[in-house]
């Protein structure tokens, strides 16, 4: 156990270390921080004082090592934009975006299990064949598409009149395609300050309704991947002797497919999806810049249209560690559930 | 690099007149295979400390074998007892641990890829899956073209084109199957095939792991036929490897009984079956399902075979051995000259057996 | 005694083309009209879009041809808007269904140059990895699982904005096809290298692998002539897989102002300088090429889906 | 009556080049406490046979035809419920590979108590206690902690011993073994026959064991079937036909064992090899294989080629067997004499 967990530990510094090492050399190569420390009239004997000072002149070894020691401390230096120190604006922004990853999580875990066992258990029926159908199509839409789309129906909304629209059927035929819009689709709208940089949209349903259509749209891109996966392992374990001993024994179909398959399906399940998760903070940027939510993802973005390069180093960094710690916790989670896992380190 | 022996028709034929010589010579041979992957893995947890551990699995721990030429000599044992390792060995598919292996007394398995290629010709082998061994992307006929033209690049077309007809002719398939794939047959053809290929470069030794046990009774019976046959024919010498006593007692000259890595006893296949000396042998005898009722009653092992990667100490075989003592639990027993057979026993050397 | 295959009743197939007309591929293409459809309309999208030059009624990218008070115009079907302009106009001006055709054409070019780009990456290394194994394979194994939790959107963005800090907006643009190629190829190969690598460590312990060595081939002439072979059904379903999530990497590249200029747009590009028109009810100019997007993405899908179930390749899971 | 009665069994399995019948008019019966052996090479349709009996076909495969009558009761037409009833209650199963059989992720103890409480209102304690028993009488050592072990932790031999104990823990009438030692090693093959055989005889429990092993069949069973292309070709007591059998198949199959050659020489042979379900020969399904099928102008006897042969008695075996049939014929004056089977039916193929 105490093996298993090192091992996983010294993992996540070596990703760790690659990450700071590429941050490193982002910032080494592209922020000048002279440039924006003084002005253009400083003359050029000044600014290679400066540098010298500051310790730019160093060899990149000893350069990194200083970054890194900072970085312990969360310490990134301070943003070109913002001015102040770089942790504190991602820790600001980092809320947001961890509240739409988890409201996004949620979702995906409520409806993929459900679905993806289904749509194992009944592959022929027109229902799982609706909802294959389905996820594919959610597969194939990019995710920035729908959020417009969602937004397009629910927030401007949508006025259909193929019918006529003085008769009774046909306005109420019209009704039923067309949407008055009005669900909240930009920024975060008012949220309770919890404590320190937290602010959550959970507290409230106003604050609630904020997340409804990003969370959905951010799940687009999960669900059916998950509904996918799910449904794949099922089948294959259904398949396996020991659901069909498990039938010669006489035991209940609902006792195998909950009790005997449901469990092997899980667990690739858990290794293929907790990573995915992690990855859901990516997708963020994308969702975040749809819905002017202000998370992370879009201060990464705005950071980049104006080459913050500390900013940007520091969400790199932060996010970096999210996959890091989201990526060893299911890596323990597979260890604890998976009895043929002795959390040696390796399959018995 | 050794010199390309400028082979004829068959070889062997000039030969065979020192039949009885060794062709192979298998000595102090070992193999392990390293269980944990990364530095990471090796560690463990140990009275407090972190210690680093590699576990290894002894699939090979000291094996002697000679194979006469002309002979065919079956390696019998159970699962995991490394008769398929050393078949992989010989053929220089795995490199020994330790030990070494001659091949008509020249050492072979150091040799570099390039340096063994004249004994390619030489050795061949037949495997145990038709389903696995046949390329699927390629016809019958470049499966076999192949390794012609790349042993014999001085070939003409027709050359080639002949003796592909002529193998699959020997092996009793029909050559006009050639732009067939591999999938198109069944298991006892394609295991005919796969023979035709290690035929077609004309070799005088032969590596058969488990060639017919996933087989079908009837096909098996075809399969061997035709592997003696083949060697009739080619004056083959075999090193047959198998789990199938039954088999061994009517296609093998000499017997090579294994148990975990070690060879437990080496005796002419009548002796060994006539008087079975090694405990092992004698359990594993009495094991097979016979048509009669007159076979020996069955003896029963306690335990299962343990696992190569904590070796027993001593005798490999002393936790299952009904006449096991002190001794064996210590001391590795040695192949020991008795009754014709060689037996590596403590309880036979003793006379206690 | 001679025997005869098994199959006996089938003809005995000689050339490619006989083999490919009695395999199983077309026989189930010919009974599956998903596959049918969605092969039609990938076959015509692509045809459109590289003859674009010649089916377009304007160029897009010539700024002589566009007439900036004709922007905003709506398509065919709703009120005010202009015959000339099929499908109406974006906000400067341009026809969107040429403007489309060209965006298409671009997305197409960059999701294809993409994929050659990760094949080459990720075969190579899968390759590598699965045969030569030990370290090679743990050292190229752990960077891909490390690229991969990372999230190849996430690695794009990332490798994106340093090349955009680095040369500039101007340079950017001027070279956004190749960068964008070298971009999504860059940050989707590990993908490719774990099939490819699950596969050869499949096919590498089967015994006519282990014959060929005997025979005493070379490890190059085994790679290529014996394994690769075998691994092409998981690379080609894969492949059309990542032609897909190219297009859509470029799309949500450009969406983010990372990819395509608006002057040379791709389909992405379209949709993205549409989205700011969208709170003023032009939702044509986002809407319509998100749908010529959707469609071409989901046709790859299907197909891709129909061969995976064809062919049953073993892919690496995740 | 007997306890289980199989009838003209038809099963055929739904693929995309049409339907393969993979058992064709397959009848026979089992007996309180009797030993069957069903022996045929792989493709033969033994396993189909072995899963049809439980009613275990899995899709596209569906049973056509015929009845399946246990204790009285037909389980071709039962509810899905009361099938559930008979399953591992009174008809248990015992499958090829025991790495594969059991869950990996539940403990044995749970793998056992579930099927009890599947048939039996009992309290959790007392099924552990009866489970803990089962252990017991397959000589697992130390049982109590083997409960709570997961089958990984366990060798091959050992599982087959749990899953002898799950087949054993209703007390079953009838224990269905499919091929239950070919996955193991010889020596542990030839412990878990012994245990199997000890066990059935204890508790008077009938077996049906599926195998392509003659050596185990003629050790452990009482009357054996022989299948060729999932049909039935010839059936009678164990010893019999091991010693003297009538079908060519038959005697093919015995004769090209390796210790019936004198060793050295060639064995004997059958040509050529089993044909697919798919595309099974019209008449006798051997007949292309089958040295006895030529007449005396060194062709093909056309009865063999065309129709399909139907059991004739001879000594106490039924042999399906045109050559046999005559043979027999010639012997006895009455004609009529033990046609038992089916009537002659030609098949169009």
């Amino acid at each position: 156990m105490i093996a298993f967990l090192i091992k996983r530990l010294f993992h996540a510094f070596l990703v760790m270390f690659i990450i700071s090492v590429i941050s490193f050399a982002i910032q080494d190569n592209l922020g000048d921080p002279i440039q924006q420390m003084v002005g253009q009239s400083v003359p050029d004997s000044e600014r290679a004082e400066l540098r010298e000072e500051l310790g730019l002149n160093d060899p990149f070894m000893v350069q990194y090592l200083r970054f890194a020691k900072n970085a312990m401390h969360f310490d990134f230096g301070y943003s070109y934009f913002y001015g102040e120190p770089t942790i504190e604006v991602v820790l600001r922004h980092l809320p947001a975006t961890l509240e739409l990853v988890f409201a996004t999580t949620v979702l995906i875990m409520l409806f993929s299990v459900p679905i993806g066992v289904y749509s194992a258990i009944k592959p022929r029926s027109p229902l799982s064949r609706l909802f294959m159908g389905v996820s594919i199509v959610g597969i194939s839409i990019p995710v920035f598409l729908t959020a417009i789309v969602l937004i397009q129906i629910f927030a401007i909304g949508v006025q259909f009149t193929p019918f006529p629209v003085d008769t009774g059927w046909g306005s109420w035929l019209n009704g039923l395609l067309s949407t008055d819009g009005g669900m909240p689709a930009y920024g975060r709208g008012d949220v309770v300050h919890v404590v320190g940089t937290w602010s959550t949209n959970f507290a409230s349903l106003e604050g609630l309704s904020y997340l409804v259509l990003p969370s959905i749209s951010l799940a687009s891109i999960m669900l059916p991947l998950f509904i996918r996966l799910i449904r794949a392992e099922m089948l294959e374990v259904l398949q396996s002797d020991y659901v069909k001993f498990a039938k010669a024994k006489g035991i209940s179909m609902r006792r195998i497919y909950f009790v005997h398959a449901l469990k092997n399906t899980m667990l690739p399940v858990i290794t293929v999806g907790g990573v995915q998760i992690g990855t859901l903070v990516a997708y963020t940027i994308l969702t975040e810049t749809v819905f002017q939510w202000p998370g992370v993802g879009l201060m990464f973005l705005d950071a980049i249209e104006r080459s913050d390069i500390p900013l940007i180093v520091t969400y790199l960094m932060i996010v970096g560690l999210i996959f890091v710690i989201t990526n060893t916790l299911v890596d323990l989670i597979y260890g604890l559930v998976n009895p043929t896992v002795k959390l040696t380190g390796k399959p018995a | 690099m050794s010199k390309v022996r400028q082979q004829p028709q068959y070889p062997q034929e000039s030969e065979s007149a020192q039949a009885g010589d060794t062709l192979l010579q298998v000595r102090g041979l070992e193999k392990r295979f390293p269980l944990s992957g990364d530095f990471l893995e090796q560690l463990r947890f140990e009275g407090g400390k972190l210690k680093r551990r590699q576990a290894f699995v002894h699939a090979i721990n000291g094996v002697d074998i000679d194979v006469k030429r002309g002979e065919t000599l079956c390696v019998v044992g159970e699962s995991g007892c490394g008769k398929s390792t050393v078949a992989r060995m010989v053929m220089g598919l795995l490199h020994p641990t330790a030990g070494e292996i001659r091949y008509d007394d020249r050492r072979i398995d150091h040799l570099s890829a390039r340096q063994l290629l004249p004994y390619r010709r030489r050795m061949q082998m037949i495997f145990q899956n038709p389903y696995a061994s046949l390329n699927p992307r390629m016809s019958i006929q470049q499966t076999l073209e192949e390794p012609l033209r790349f042993h014999h690049p001085d070939w003409s077309r027709q050359q080639i084109l002949d003796k592909i007809g002529e193998v699959m002719v020997s092996v009793g398939i029909d050559p006009e199957w050639g732009k067939r794939f591999g999938h198109e047959f069944s298991g006892g053809q394609r295991q005919r095939i796969a023979i035709a290929r290690a035929l077609a470069v004309e070799p005088e030794f032969i590596v058969a792991d488990e060639p017919i046990s996933a087989l079908d009774v009837s096909i098996q019976a075809q399969v061997l036929n035709l592997l003696m046959d083949a060697q009739e024919r080619h004056h083959l010498t075999y090193l047959f490897i198998t789990h199938d006593l039954a088999v061994v007692e009517h296609f093998g000259t000499r017997v090579v009984v294994m148990y975990l890595g070690r060879v437990c006893e080496v005796a002419e296949t009548r002796t060994l079956f006539d008087r079975p000396r090694h405990p092992y042998t004698q359990a594993l005898m009495s094991a097979i399902p016979r048509l009669d009722d007159d076979g020996p009653a069955h003896i029963k092992l306690p335990g299962e075979v343990p696992t190569p990667v904590n070796l027993p100490s001593g005798c490999v075989f002393h936790g299952r051995c009904p006449h096991a003592n002190d001794r064996c639990r210590h001391e590795i027993p040695q192949l020991i000259e008795t009754q014709g057979s060689q037996v590596a026993c403590h309880a036979i050397e003793e006379g206690r057996l | 005694m001679t025997i005869a295959p098994t199959s006996s009743s089938t003809t005995s197939p000689s050339s490619r083309w006989a083999r490919f007309r009695s395999s199983y591929l077309l026989y189930s293409f010919k009974r599956d009209w998903i596959a049918q459809v969605c092969f039609a309309v990938f076959v015509l999208l692509v045809a459109a879009a590289i003859l674009a030059p010649w089916l377009a009624s304007m160029n897009p990218y010539d700024l002589a041809q566009i007439r900036i008070l004709d922007s905003e115009l709506p398509p065919f079907w709703i009120d005010g808007s202009d015959p000339q302009y099929l499908l109406g106009t974006d906000a400067q001006g341009r026809d969107l269904l040429s403007t489309i055709l060209y965006g298409a054409r671009v997305s197409l070019i960059i999701g294809f140059g993409a994929v050659m780009l990760q094949a080459l990456l990720g075969v190579t290394f899968g390759l590598l990895a699965g045969y030569l194994g030990g370290r090679v394979d743990a050292f190229l194994m752990r960077m891909a699982d490390i690229q991969l939790s990372f999230s190849t959107l996430m690695v794009a963005i990332i490798v994106g904005a340093v090349i955009k800090a680095t040369f500039g907006g101007a340079v950017y643009s001027e070279y956004a096809v190749f960068i964008l190629v070298l971009i999504i190829g860059l940050a989707e190969w590990p993908q490719y290298a774990r099939t490819v690598r699950a596969s050869v460590l499949a096919e590498r312990s089967k015994e006519y692998v282990d014959a060929a060595r005997v025979m005493g081939f070379r490890a190059k002439r085994i790679m290529f002539r014996h394994i690769l072979p075998n691994t092409l059904s998981p690379i080609f379903v894969i492949s059309t897989v990542q032609i897909a999530n190219a297009i859509i990497s470029e799309a949500a590249l450009s969406f983010l102002g990372l990819g395509m200029p608006e002057t040379q747009p791709s389909l992405g590009s379209l949709i993205k300088s549409g989205f700011d028109y969208l709170q003023s009810g032009s939702w044509w100019i986002t809407l319509i090429p998100g749908a010529v997007l959707i469609v071409l993405v989901l046709v790859i899908n299907l197909l891709g889906d129909w061969l995976r179930d064809v062919m049953n390749p073993r892919l690496y899971k995740g | 009556m007997a306890l289980l009665e199989v009838s003209n069994l038809d099963v055929r399995f739904a693929l995309r080049q049409g339907d393969v019948k993979a058992l064709r008019d397959v009848s026979f019966t089992l007996d309180r406490g009797e030993r069957l052996g069903i022996v045929g090479e792989s493709g033969a349709g033994k396993s189909v046979a072995a899963f049809t009996i439980l009613n275990l076909i899995a899709k596209p495969g569906y049973i056509a035809d015929g009845s399946i009558r246990f204790d009285g009761r037909e389980l071709t037409t039962m509810k899905p419920r009361q099938l559930q009833q008979i399953r591992g209650n009174k008809v248990s199963m015992i499958f090829q590979d025991p790495m594969m059989t059991l869950n990996p992720v539940l403990t044995i103890g749970e793998q056992m108590i579930e099927c009890l409480k599947a048939h039996r209102r009992i309290r959790r304690r007392d099924a552990r206690e009866i489970a803990l028993n089962k252990l017991h009488q397959v000589y697992i050592p130390s049982p109590e902690r083997r409960l709570d072990q997961y089958p990984h932790e366990l060798s091959g031999g050992m599982r087959q011993r749990i899953i002898i104990a799950i087949a054993l823990l209703l007390d079953p009438d009838v224990i269905v073994a499919d091929e239950p030692t070919t996955a193991l090693d010889v020596t542990i093959q030839a412990e878990i026959m012994e245990l199997l055989l000890e066990l059935c005889e204890k508790h008077n429990v009938a077996l049906i064991l599926i195998t392509h092993d003659l050596g185990v069949v003629s050790q452990v069973t009482q009357r054996m079937l022989v299948m060729y292309a999932g049909r039935v070709i010839e059936q009678g007591p164990t010893r019999e036909i091991i010693n003297d059998a009538e079908h060519p198949y038959t005697q093919g199959l015995i004769n090209a064992l390796p210790q019936m050659a004198t060793p050295g020489q060639r064995l004997n042979q059958i040509p050529g090899s089993m044909p697919s379900l798919a595309n099974t020969p019209p008449g006798c399904a051997f007949h292309p294989r089958c040295s006895f099928s030529v007449d005396a102008n060194g062709e093909r006897r056309r009865d063999c080629r065309e129709v399909i042969p139907t059991f004739v008695r001879s000594g106490n075996c039924d042999v399906a067997c045109h050559m046999v049939r005559e043979l027999v014929e010639r012997h006895s004056p009455e004609h009529d004499a033990s046609d038992n089977g089916p009537s002659e039916k030609r098949e169009a193929l």
